[in-house]
């Protein structure tokens, strides 16, 4: 059966069918149950914003709740999964890994090569991503870059409820480490969602949109900025083809390079810091593998080499926009975006 | 010229395995270095000027002195001056053993023990007469009494300045003094215990702290207190001794802690917050200068609580009580003393001699 | 023969004093080995510190699981890892522990229980709370053990861990292998509290200190502690004292040490010395005996050598493989 | 009374979740004479694009739907009149016309025309059309569900009652599949109609589906009353191999579109949404098992296991066989085989998913077959 749920509740079902199918499915996290110890109820938040809320009722002490200590429950994540448990830990803000992130990237993501493949490490880190939210500085960054560019982890952004659970889903049976970054301001979205489960492939970009005139790549919450900018552009009779990468590593780099060389311009639209981002990452390789297509230069959409800001009005210039994307679309098809290949 | 003191505070007392198996006490390095400054200011306040203290990388010393300069910083003048022993440190027993006998050739008047049985035996055997104020900070503390350390450190101030004549102030203590010869060589080791000796079946020392039973044979106490915790609480609920009377007791344990072949079955908190069912065989006063020669013939000798020596068929043992061996403060008579004369008001009732 | 007055039978105490042989010679040969330029990248030896790794793995079966330091190869020969495999990884061959991917300070064999030596002072910590928390959950009475030097104790994640393991109850005993340096450093200066013992107290779970030169008392005490933690009784802490007859790595000139310190330390402190003479003495086991089974232990690490040298090195397609289990 | 002469062109709805359709181009021209069957123009879904046949006469009077709009389903976007009605009240009626409000509202409706059957084979999921008329059953084929009678049902449910359900390990049914044979798969479709109370039913069964329908005929005769065999499977050994394998293994739409494609004489007819939908099918927990349990049982090595035509032959079930000439999965020559018994149209310009592709003669293939029948 398949009705309309939000990403929140996907995310929440996926979690729910993976413990009843595995019974090495644990979940941890700070404040994942809320209200352990103290004198109120039990299950009192499931999670900041309630996305694992009603769980510890099905799922009882697999939901484990942990002090505020990343380093220490991050690592015992990474831990039990190297002994053959499949924890999902919630490092509730991704920004927090500053203070757990060698347990990410030291441990969890070369015991494998380390240990000259004898390793396995089926850990989720999973947590909220991006601005939005007027959550400021260090509570809104979307750091996908940082950890794509580390060997040994898989990095999934989903952009919708139908994506976020089979993702989810996958990435609790994988037996590799992954970051699942949850973009906090999708939570709410609702899309038509099987009560089943289901697993989505990595590597699989989800080609949103068809087109021939140019190729629009992003991912997570750009993702729907993308289509509104398309949707704007078709009324001009501009047709773009929307790719939604959905994991970032590994990343689906034939669906960009096919659509890119049948359009012949690229526009990659990413919510992280414009430097050595997924955006300039996707530029230089379809640079590299397909420069002989491109029709004008390669543009990118990306947030600005700021922090995040909280005030609303600066906040809401931070992320990409439709207009910014539409307006990069619009540079590649410009005579001068053209010249600009050739020059 | 003002009487000087001597501090022994040992920084690894408590940090036995009795933590993990009988939830027994572990004090901060912290909090003895507080008790350290609240003896400290009893001193001082007594008019001690001058303290000796063992030299130790634990942390004590450092926290003591961390609490001193603060102190000062303060403009308050409330501690004496505080010399460490110039000695290198080893970080074993033998660092106590050394700063007594340093402390001891230095001329102090007494000697402050922060420690557990086993550092007031390490003192003991090194102090002369040199009298020995306790403090508990170990796990057994059968030998050091329990109580404020401010209390102590005023106590021994008020004798070590002679305003409490000796013969209140300081008071004699029994030992057992334990001799073995080894069969193959003939060397002799000499030691001693405070409060018990205790010889059991197993010959390795291992962890040294002594909580198991079953290989209990014989127990020799200098005094046996109901009141104290340890391996001589089960002479103390057989048969008590006073710590200043003379002599004191021998206790045979049944074979293999069996207590079916035992003559009498005990049940008696050999370590903090363990209570042992043991069986006794027999009991027997032990009176002084009376060497006991065992009947357990191989072994291991646990001094206040801690397996020091083992010993096989070919050696020889003995053991004798001694009275009158060392000298403490009687910090209670010293106190009901100072009360009675008014030694702590302005205007001191003169000091009544007897 | 007299009868035996240890804890251990004779087997074990011989297969005790091999372990910590094998340790030993095997340290002593990198040593050597390292010096004539044989051995890439950068080692940290073991030697001295035999009694307590072999101490306290003589309770631990291959369900257990520990998490080793960068000093790690003590904890893995104790542990079981095959000597061989070992000294290969050390060589950098294809035939070792981890094919040549990890090299010293990555020795893992998790079919052993050995989650890996770690470069990263502390991070075995958390790590070992996961293994001790995957063992509660599955019920079979594993333990964690996580090794830690003094230095990287001071490592927010160890403190960190030590907390969760009190507050989850975990199955897991932090041992504190205390030789005094971190690194260069003294102990005294950069532990502000001075003793694990308070730090586990602080944490809500007992704390012991044991001299870890002596076998027996590391022996006996990680016995009950182990124990402890297998019944349900959570988290402990065992400090050991010991002594690091080698610097910081291999190189370290250890100017940082007093004059006379190695030799006292090397003549009053080598457990090795502490255990064949207690055993030789109690007349359990005769100095033969352990004879044998040094010629034996230094037959078998000069063929560890020999095999590993001549072992084929990784090769180019090596690079990229066991990133991930797909991708 | 004019008004009967001017025959309104309206939007479709081709199955249960459409909502709205985009024009994308017309086949005639306005003045064009138009006869039944004539193809008007295509239509693009998110699932599928389509030809819309005229299923009136008259001439195009004029063509309201802009190539590349989006219209709700029944909106005005032709009328057909002949030539003497005047062009005012064409205007006039063009003026009036105002789109059915709950017919169009996609949402309110598409609901309740699904529902689910706890059977013996487990939950099915079905969907009921019509009320009246003969009781027919869809069954659809290997790795289909019944949205492959988008263009059937509501065409058959005018003058019948339909029923399409999802075999077990299909759409939204059970994943589980307890015995993959065809008496296994035909006990399912049994016991589904036993449990909503269908006793005797004309069969309908596409690829896969129509040799289920075969065996249901063999097994228990009393309960078919006909058969209309598309592109049925069960009449020869010959199939497709690299399609159904092709099929398994797709993960991706790059893997998937053109094994999709086989199933069309005109590839163009595979939308994203209908490889997505697809892909969305495949990935549920127990599907994969489940097709790989039936492409075991019924086509191991690149054969049908069981060829049922003999066996229909000689039963007396009133059969009509229809088939795509330019079937690429199951050769069309297979109609062959009954052809001494059955009526057998080969449709030219269409593949496998004939009733798809060539929806208004399969459709009028099969009302008049089972007017016939019944």
């Amino acid at each position: 059966m398949s009705r309309k749920i939000s990403m929140k509740q996907a995310i929440n079902e996926a979690l729910d069918l993976e413990m009843r199918r595995d019974p090495t499915v644990i979940v941890m996290g700070e404040d994942i149950v809320g209200g352990t110890g103290a004198q109120g109820e039990d299950d009192a938040w499931g999670g900041v914003l309630g996305v694992t809320k009603g769980l510890y009722a099905k799922h009882g002490n697999r939901l484990m709740d942990t002090p505020l200590s990343e380093s220490a429950y991050i690592g015992a994540a990474v831990g039990a999964a190297a002994c053959g448990l499949r924890p999902v830990a919630e490092l509730m803000f991704l920004d927090f890994m500053g203070v757990c992130f060698d347990q990410i990237f030291n441990q969890a993501a070369k015991f494998r090569y380390m240990f000259g493949g004898k390793a396995e490490t089926p850990v989720v880190i999973r947590g909220m991503v991006g601005a939005g939210f007027r959550a400021a500085a260090q509570h809104s960054q979307m750091l996908t870059p940082l950890f794509t560019h580390i060997p040994g982890l898989k990095v999934v952004c989903p952009s919708n409820a139908y994506d976020a659970k089979g993702l989810l889903i996958q990435s609790i049976r994988d037996n590799d480490p992954v970051i699942f970054c949850e973009h906090k301001n999708l939570y709410g979205l609702e899309c038509e969602v099987p009560a089943e489960s289901y697993a989505i492939p990595f590597g699989e970009a989800n080609v949103l949109r068809d087109g021939d005139d140019v190729t629009i790549v992003s991912y997570g919450l750009t993702v729907h900025r993308a289509m509104e900018a398309a949707t704007a552009l078709a009324k001009d009779g501009t047709e773009a083809e929307v790719i939604d990468l959905r994991t970032l590593s590994p990343i689906d780099w034939d669906t960009i390079v096919e659509s890119v060389e049948r359009t012949g311009r690229l526009v990659v639209v990413d919510e992280a810091h414009p430097r050595c981002n997924l955006a300039t990452d996707i530029a230089a390789f379809v640079g590299q593998n397909a420069f002989g297509a491109l029709k004008a230069g390669i543009q990118m959409v990306t947030a600005p080499h700021t922090p995040v800001p909280f005030a609303p009005s600066l906040e809401d210039l931070y992320v990409p926009s439709a207009d910014s994307i539409a307006s990069a679309v619009k540079r590649t098809l410009s005579p001068k975006g053209a010249r600009s290949i050739a020059a | 010229m003002a009487p000087v003191v001597g501090i022994v505070a040992n920084p690894v007392s408590a940090r036995d395995i009795r933590r993990v198996v009988a939830n027994a006490t572990s004090l901060q390095i912290a909090d003895r270095a507080n008790i350290l400054l609240r003896v400290l200011a009893a001193l001082q306040a007594c008019g001690v000027r001058d303290v000796l203290m063992m030299p130790e990388n634990g942390g004590i010393r450092a926290h003591v002195e961390r609490g001193m300069m603060r102190a000062r910083s303060r403009g308050e003048d409330i501690y004496p001056a505080l010399h460490p022993v110039a000695m290198p440190i080893t970080g074993t027993v033998a660092d106590t053993h050394r700063a007594t006998a340093e402390m001891r050739r230095a001329g102090v008047s007494a000697l402050v023990v922060l420690g557990g049985d086993g550092t007031h035996r390490a003192v003991a055997a090194e102090c002369g007469t040199v009298p020995i104020a306790g403090i508990s900070t170990g796990t057994n503390n059968a030998f050091p009494e329990h109580r404020e350390p401010t209390i102590t450190g005023l106590a021994t101030g008020l004798a070590v300045t002679g305003r409490v004549p000796p013969h209140i102030a300081f008071t004699a203590n029994k030992r057992i003094d334990v001799s073995l010869i080894n069969g193959a060589n003939g060397g002799a080791v000499t030691e001693m215990a405070l409060v018990d000796v205790a010889l059991v079946t197993e010959r390795y020392i291992g962890a040294r702290a002594l909580w198991r039973t079953e290989n209990f044979r014989e127990l020799y106490v200098t005094f046996a207190d109901p009141e104290v915790i340890g391996m001589s609480a089960i002479a103390g609920l057989l048969e008590p001794v006073g710590r200043d009377e003379s002599g004191g007791l021998m206790v045979r344990l049944s074979p293999d802690g069996d207590c079916r072949k035992a003559a009498t079955t005990l049940h008696a908190p050999i370590a903090p917050g363990m209570m042992a069912r043991v069986g006794i065989t027999d009991w027997r006063r032990m009176p002084a200068d009376v060497a006991f020669v065992p009947e357990v013939t191989a072994g291991s000798i646990a001094l206040d609580g801690e397996r020091e020596l083992s010993f096989s068929e070919r050696d020889r043992l003995s053991l004798t009580l001694r009275d009158d061996a060392f000298r403490t403060v009687n910090v209670a008579a010293v106190m009901r003393h100072a009360g009675q004369n008014r030694l702590l008001t302005g205007t001191p009732v003169p000091v009544a001699a007897f | 023969m007299a009868q035996n007055p240890f804890p251990l039978g004779k087997d074990e105490l011989l297969k005790a004093y091999r372990t910590m042989r094998t340790i030993r010679e095997f340290e002593e040969r990198l040593h050597v080995d390292f010096a004539k330029g044989d051995i890439p990248g950068f080692v940290h030896l073991y030697a001295g510190e035999e009694a307590c790794a072999t101490g306290i793995m003589m309770h631990l079966n291959d369900n257990d699981r520990i998490a080793s330091t960068h000093r790690g190869h003590g904890h893995c020969i104790a542990k079981g890892v095959d000597v061989h495999a070992m000294m290969a990884e050390i060589y950098g061959r294809s035939t070792g522990a981890c094919r040549g991917k990890g090299g010293s300070m990555h020795i893992a064999d998790l079919s052993k229980g050995m989650m890996g030596a770690n470069g990263i002072l502390g991070a075995g910590a958390p790590l070992i709370c996961g293994a001790a928390l995957a063992a509660k959950v599955r019920g079979d009475r594993g333990v964690g053990i996580t090794f830690v030097g003094d230095g990287a104790s001071n490592q927010g994640t160890f403190l960190e861990s030590l907390n969760l393991a009190a507050v989850w109850n975990l199955p897991v005993v932090f041992v504190v292998e205390n030789n005094g340096y971190a690194e260069s450093t003294a102990m005294e200066w950069a532990v502000s509290c001075d003793s694990y013992v308070d730090r586990a107290t602080g944490f809500g779970m007992p704390g012991v200190t044991v001299d870890g030169t002596d076998f027996f008392a590391v022996y006996e005490a990680a016995g009950e502690i182990i124990r402890r933690a297998r019944d349900g009784g959570g988290p402990a802490l065992l400090e050991c004292n010991m002594v690091r007859f080698y610097g910081h790595f291999e190189g370290d000139a250890q100017t940082y040490r007093a004059k006379g310190e190695l030799e006292a330390i090397r003549a009053t402190r080598d457990c090795l010395t502490i255990l064949s003479e207690r055993v030789i003495e109690a007349g359990v086991i005769g100095r033969d005996e352990l004879q044998t089974i040094d010629r034996e232990v230094n037959a078998l690490i000069e063929d560890a050598v020999r095999a590993a040298k001549a072992a084929p090195l990784p090769v180019a397609e090596d690079l990229l493989r066991d990133v991930y289990v797909s991708y | 009374m004019l008004n009967e002469r001017i025959k309104p062109i309206v939007m479709p709805k081709w199955g249960l979740s459409m909502s709205e359709g985009k024009v994308t181009g017309w086949l005639k021209r306005p003045g064009s004479t138009i006869s039944i069957g004539d193809e008007l123009l295509e239509v693009e879904t998110d699932k599928i694009t389509n030809v819309v046949e005229a299923g009136e006469t008259g001439v195009l009077r004029r063509v309201l739907g802009e190539p590349g709009t989006v219209y709700p389903v029944k909106a005005l976007i032709a009328v057909l009149a002949e030539p003497d009605v005047p062009d005012d009240d064409i205007d006039a009626f063009i003026n009036a016309y105002a789109v059915p409000v709950t017919e169009g509202d996609g949402e309110a409706d598409a609901g309740p025309q699904y529902h689910t059957a706890e059977t013996p084979a487990g939950t099915i999921r079905y969907a009921k059309r019509g009320e009246t008329g003969p009781t027919i059953l869809l069954v659809h084929g290997f790795g289909g569900d019944l949205d492959n009678w988008l263009f059937t049902i509501d065409a058959l449910a005018e003058k019948a009652t339909v029923y399409a359900l999802d075999l077990p390990g299909h759409g939204q049914s059970t994943k589980q599949i307890a015995d993959a044979s065809l008496s296994g798969l035909s006990k399912a479709v049994l016991g589904f109609l036993d449990t909503v109370g269908v006793e005797r039913a004309h069969f309908v069964g596409h690829s896969m589906g129509g040799a289920v329908s075969m065996r249901t005929a063999l097994d228990a005769p009393g309960r078919v009353a006909s058969l209309s065999l598309i592109a049925s499977a069960g009449l020869g050994e010959q199939i497709d191999h690299g399609y159904i394998q092709g099929f398994i293994g797709a993960t991706s739409r790059r893997d998937l579109k053109p094994v999709l494609e086989t199933l069309f004489a005109d590839r163009g007819l595979v939308s994203r949404q209908m490889v997505d939908d697809l892909l969305k099918y495949k990935r549920l927990d127990g599907v994969d098992e489940a097709l790989r349990a039936l492409s075991a049982s019924l086509f191991a090595e690149g054969r049908q296991a069981s060829v049922l035509a003999s066996g229909i032959a000689d039963a007396r079930t009133p059969t009509l066989v229809v088939w795509g000439e330019e079937d690429r999965v199951i050769p069309a020559d297979h109609a062959q085989a009954l052809a001494n018994t059955a009526q057998v149209a080969v449709i030219p310009g269409a593949g496998h998913m004939v009733q798809m592709e060539a929806a208004g003669k399969v459709n009028a293939l099969l009302k008049d077959h089972i007017a016939k029948a019944d």
